[in-house]
């Protein structure tokens, strides 16, 4: 399919088949993966074309989890779907205590080669729990890696590179970005490995910094900043939140000096305050401060049609940069 | 419970069942309900399934989120329902048992006023027992439990009637609630609404056990499988958990036998799961024709008293969903609302 | 009681049966705490005292949160003890998805006067799970109260007001500290409605901010900077975790402008980032930066009798003190 | 499995047993372990009870943190261990199973070192087959069930073989664990360890079901009740469970009645919740007691070389102590490794 312009999901399908077909350790389980494909299609397929290696659950996110780990030491390699991210907290035992220390606790006798993959984050209009942001959290877990791309190559190239780790990774899915962002493959076997951040688009007078959802907030408010107040921001997109690349981060903030950080997740202990921790800590001569977040608020989700007042808007964004760069 | 079931079924497996498919009686000596409640269970059958129609149409023209029908559950969901006290009982319900919502007292217009999001008019009313929706599969439970918890250590006469998927069955959640009241001897009647499907898994995927109501034995209290398309076997079987349960003898589990006639919810397509014969069949097996048919035998109603009820509930509907859209439409500064109470109930930061 | 020195153990216990004599509406349950009194013996005579409402619950913590929820619903108060913090996260779904949003989900029709108490913290040497510190995880979902004391005295007046509170209230409780802090409890009906940060020593040079039993790491350093280094470190209790006191943080912040935090939980999104962003936010024209975070690392909490040397110690927190005096 | 059930026992609520107190087989056409097999079990009892006795004294001498004794499991422990192939099968421990850990390859110096804190030569050798002791009640469970269904994935002729304690019967854990094995049809032998408490919370409190076994209805598989102190019973219904694992008919839950005569764990003081005479009496149900009687009556053993065999495993235990103590003290650096797998295997930020 290299070359033609793909969806999102449609990469995260390719990444799958492509995952199982070099590799039958490879199995597949979630809520409804099999026969209809999971609730958005992500799976669609695969059921018929690896047979015995694609399995419907029943409807227990701990035991999806926990099953897992137990693939992983009986020698297969699971990716397993949690429907919706908001219900990984169901399995939150199974994922801190277990995922994330085995290799830690057998001192290295047993590593769980585990993807976990779910979609999360709003603009859908979705009910409770569904468009929930948890990077945070999962952030404040060892042992786990957490990869979160943006964009349709990267999906591909950071699934394969998780199903290829030898240790968890959880695999976040911006679900408002599966049909509505498109773009090529990677071409043939030229999958890079994973490093670290990305810069989305050039602009030295400020660095607006997100993940997965925001990356889209971000371009479009670098857009508008340009366009209309002359302001140059470049983008960077984290596409791996745990561990953080922190070397990356840093030095494409310090050659800009002001930094906005933008994030679907509640203020809070959210991300957003470990990169500017992590900044600051690294940074305080150079930078000029303050660092703003752009966070939903601390608050549960609203009901879904009400989400937009919640949701960090393009506005908000270009209101937070327009304010970092008038105050210096 | 097992006393009764011998009673009214041929051999140990088949679920509990009082009226054919054509509304007869399958044994004179069995119990029905009286007239009246048979009337307004008929009545709220009707009304349940008029407003799928209508929610389903509103969708379809972008007025009304996601919506999931209850089509061919009328029957488990309204005859065990029509057993508790809505002035005494608390409600706990899953997320598809909208007539039980409406005969606890949520009243049509505040149910599609939640369906259409005008969040404030939405409210469960302070003097309605009921929780709300619950998104989260089976975390209900837990809560039904120790509302009735709390009822048994103040001494209350109120019996928790929750409900749950067959898929629920599966999560911790299930378990832990059923253990913990089975323990506490909580007056909890739990029933499972088996529809055969949890979006496009299928029971047999769900569990090996031939009968969900098996687990109740693994919790020390009855379990009894009942006929859910028969208004009649889940009233009856209702009534004397509820019975049980205010005698302070402890939970039932109640597992009804039904089938999901349409889509999970008004976004899935079951067509790529299941072949369009089983639901056609389902059909044939349906708990509103089923009731009807016995409320004209029995001469209860005619069928042109029928007709006439069904052309009611649907002005019901209408006249409700006028109403439901005369609320205020949500503002976004209503979302800022309840996040803590008293004087913290303010602007959140960020 | 009042007069003599209590630990905070009986401080905890006085709260609870001084809670229990007030309002009968308030029940006990969890694992053990009935007969045995719990494992640290917290709610040691109850049982006795309040017959028929303490509970031993099964061993199930998804079960006793969400009972809790059902309880409060039904009209009762009740206080659940989780056996040890780390165990919450087999109940983490009915404490984000539940617990906490159930005001806002039922706008208001239904609040939860739930307190949620739980031991934390290292230095006893415990099997893995006992020891971690999830309180940045915490402090991310909107809507929960943590409340997390480290002497008697606050115990005492947190619990009292963590149960009379008409929301949750996660009240986290520092084991270390159960048996090795004495005080006297507060004085009759003076308990203290629960504001913001107190301040627990004085000094101009600089600000050491902790919470539970890290206050005592930071009073320890504190005492050594100014006896062997001749510098005065204020040490900040902050004592409400959620929400977050940030007025009072800052206020604190501002008049020494330099800042170290200190945590047992894990550094990446760990609540010391948070208390780094919010710091920079308000206050960026005043603070020398940078702000310094003491924290464990990001690994799983190693095997008890190596804690040592995963957990901030008070050389550690002396050496991040005086870097940053000597920055600037 | 029920076939067992009615020839063992008198009634349906008796746990099958086929020793009497004295060592005597209830009924002569009952199976018995091979001669070999009951020497290893007797030895392997011994073996545990003299760990239990040093780990005990380690503790109060400050030497040994926690620690679980086995004492009064031996036999449900021991019996259904017997039933596996270490070279095969797999063996998912709760916490207190050590001669299981042992009988499995992990030999007595490295379960010692675990216990002392030498991590690196505690690592459970790559050869066998086996997770470590699980410190989060239950969660072992969806990882057995796991490896099981790994085995059925592959074709392969492992069986899994997992312990839990009657407490962990109540966790969410067990219930999807047991509900997901029995769908996947996998080949897992449960061994529920009903020792009666949960640290001070007796069974009575944990659950309402008359018998923790009563469970695997509800998950459509069989569920046995067994007198965990009888090790005949043990190993005669696990090895049932294994040939019917092993034939790809799917789970068995073993229920093994027994009781924790000693601590919870060293930390703990039982006489705070429970009567000393209920310990005692339990004494007077001893297991090694019982198998001692049989191996004497059998004349497999005398007394002499029973007291010969019990000085052995103590010197056993002493010799592995010096051998775990000679093994390096951990130094602080070694808790940095292996967080996650190679390269990244560094110091940790922070
Ligand atoms: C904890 C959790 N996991 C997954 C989902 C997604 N989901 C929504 S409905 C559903 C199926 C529910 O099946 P069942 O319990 O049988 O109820 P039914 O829809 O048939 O009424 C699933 C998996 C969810 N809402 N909550
Ligand atoms: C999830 C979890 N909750 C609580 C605890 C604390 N705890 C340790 S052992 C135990 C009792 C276990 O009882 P049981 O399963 O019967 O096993 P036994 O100790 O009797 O062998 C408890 C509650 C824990 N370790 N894990
Ligand atoms: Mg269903
Ligand atoms: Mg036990």
């Amino acid at each position: 399919m290299a070359g033609t312009d793909v969806t999102l999901l449609q990469a995260i399908r390719e990444a799958l088949a492509d995952g199982m077909e070099d590799d039958d350790r490879v199995v597949v389980l979630g809520q409804d993966v099999g026969r209809l494909g999971g609730v958005f299609r992500a799976t669609e397929g695969l059921y018929e074309r690896f047979p015995g290696r694609v399995f419907d659950t029943p409807l227990a996110e701990g035991g999806i989890v926990g099953a897992s780990v137990g693939l992983a030491v009986g020698g297969l390699v699971p990716v397993a779907e949690i429907q919706f991210l908001g219900f990984l907290h169901q399995a939150f035992h199974q994922v801190s205590q277990q995922l994330a220390r085995y290799r830690y606790r057998t001192r290295g006798r047993f590593h769980l080669p585990v993807t976990i993959r779910a979609p999360y984050g709003g603009g859908l209009r979705m009910p409770e729990f569904h468009p929930d942001s948890l990077e945070a959290q999962l952030a404040n877990i060892p042992g786990l890696r957490v990869f979160a791309p943006a964009f349709p190559d990267d999906a591909y190239a950071l699934l394969r590179a998780a199903i290829q780790d030898p240790d968890p990774v959880l695999f976040l899915e911006p679900q408002r970005l599966y049909r509505s962002v498109c773009g090529p493959l990677p071409v043939g076997a030229a999958v890079d490995q994973p490093a670290g951040v990305r810069l989305r688009r050039e602009g030295e007078d400020l660095l607006l910094v997100g993940w997965g959802p925001t990356v889209h907030t971000c371009l479009a408010a670098a857009g508008e900043l340009a366009e209309r107040h002359d302001v140059a921001a470049g983008v960077l997109d984290l596409r791996i939140l745990s561990p953080l690349d922190r070397e990356g981060l840093c030095e494409e903030a310090a050659v800009r000096r002001r930094v906005v950080v933008v994030h679907e997740g509640v203020r809070t202990a959210g991300l957003g305050a470990e990169i500017v921790a992590t900044l600051q800590e690294s940074l305080s001569d150079v930078l000029s401060p303050p660092i703003v977040r752009v966070t939903a608020p601390d608050m549960p989700y609203p009901p879904g049609r009400l989400e937009d007042a919640f949701l960090p808007s393009v506005t908000d964004v270009v209101e937070a940069a327009l304010k970092v760069v008038q105050a210096s | 419970m097992s006393d009764l079931d011998r009673r009214t079924t041929g051999g140990e497996d088949e679920p509990v069942r009082f009226l054919t498919q054509d509304g007869q009686l399958i044994r004179p000596d069995l119990p029905r309900p009286p007239d009246d409640v048979v009337r307004e269970g008929l009545r709220l059958m009707l009304l349940s399934r008029a407003l799928d129609e209508k929610c389903t149409i509103l969708h379809r023209q972008g007025r009304l989120g996601l919506y999931a029908p209850v089509h061919g559950q009328e029957a488990a969901v309204v005859g065990s329902h029509l057993a508790i006290d809505p002035a005494v009982d608390w409600l706990v319900p899953a997320s598809r048992e909208q007539p039980a919502m409406l005969r606890h007292g949520w009243t049509l217009d505040r149910l599609l006023a939640s369906l259409l999001g005008r969040i404030d008019a939405a409210r469960i009313p302070d003097d309605v027992r009921m929780l709300p929706r619950q998104q989260a599969i089976a975390a209900q439970l837990p809560h039904a439990a120790g509302i009735a918890w709390a009822t048994s250590i103040q001494g209350g006469r109120a019996v928790t009637l929750a409900y749950c998927g067959d898929g629920a069955t599966s999560e911790g959640d299930f378990h832990e609630a059923c253990n913990l009241a089975g323990v506490m001897e909580v007056p909890l009647v739990l029933v499972v609404i088996n529809n055969q499907y949890a979006i496009s898994t299928p029971v047999s995927r769900q569990t090996r056990a031939r009968r969900l109501s098996d687990r109740a034995l693994g919790y020390g209290f009855p379990g009894v499988t009942v006929d859910g398309n028969d208004l009649f076997a889940m009233y009856e079987v209702t009534r004397q958990a509820v019975v049980r349960a205010r005698d302070g003898q402890g939970p039932t589990l109640i597992e009804a036998m039904t089938y999901r006639v349409g889509f999970h919810n008004t976004s899935d397509n079951p067509s790529l799961y299941r072949h369009p014969s089983e639901p056609a069949e389902a059909e044939e097996r349906d708990p509103i024709t089923r009731l009807v048919a016995y409320a004209v035998w029995a001469g209860l109603l005619d069928a042109a008293a029928v007709d006439a009820q069904r052309a009611e509930v649907r002005a019901e509907v209408e006249a409700a969903l006028d109403q439901a859209l005369s609320y205020d439409a949500p503002r976004p500064e209503q979302i800022f609302r309840h996040i803590t109470g008293g004087a913290r109930d303010n602007q959140p930061d960020g």
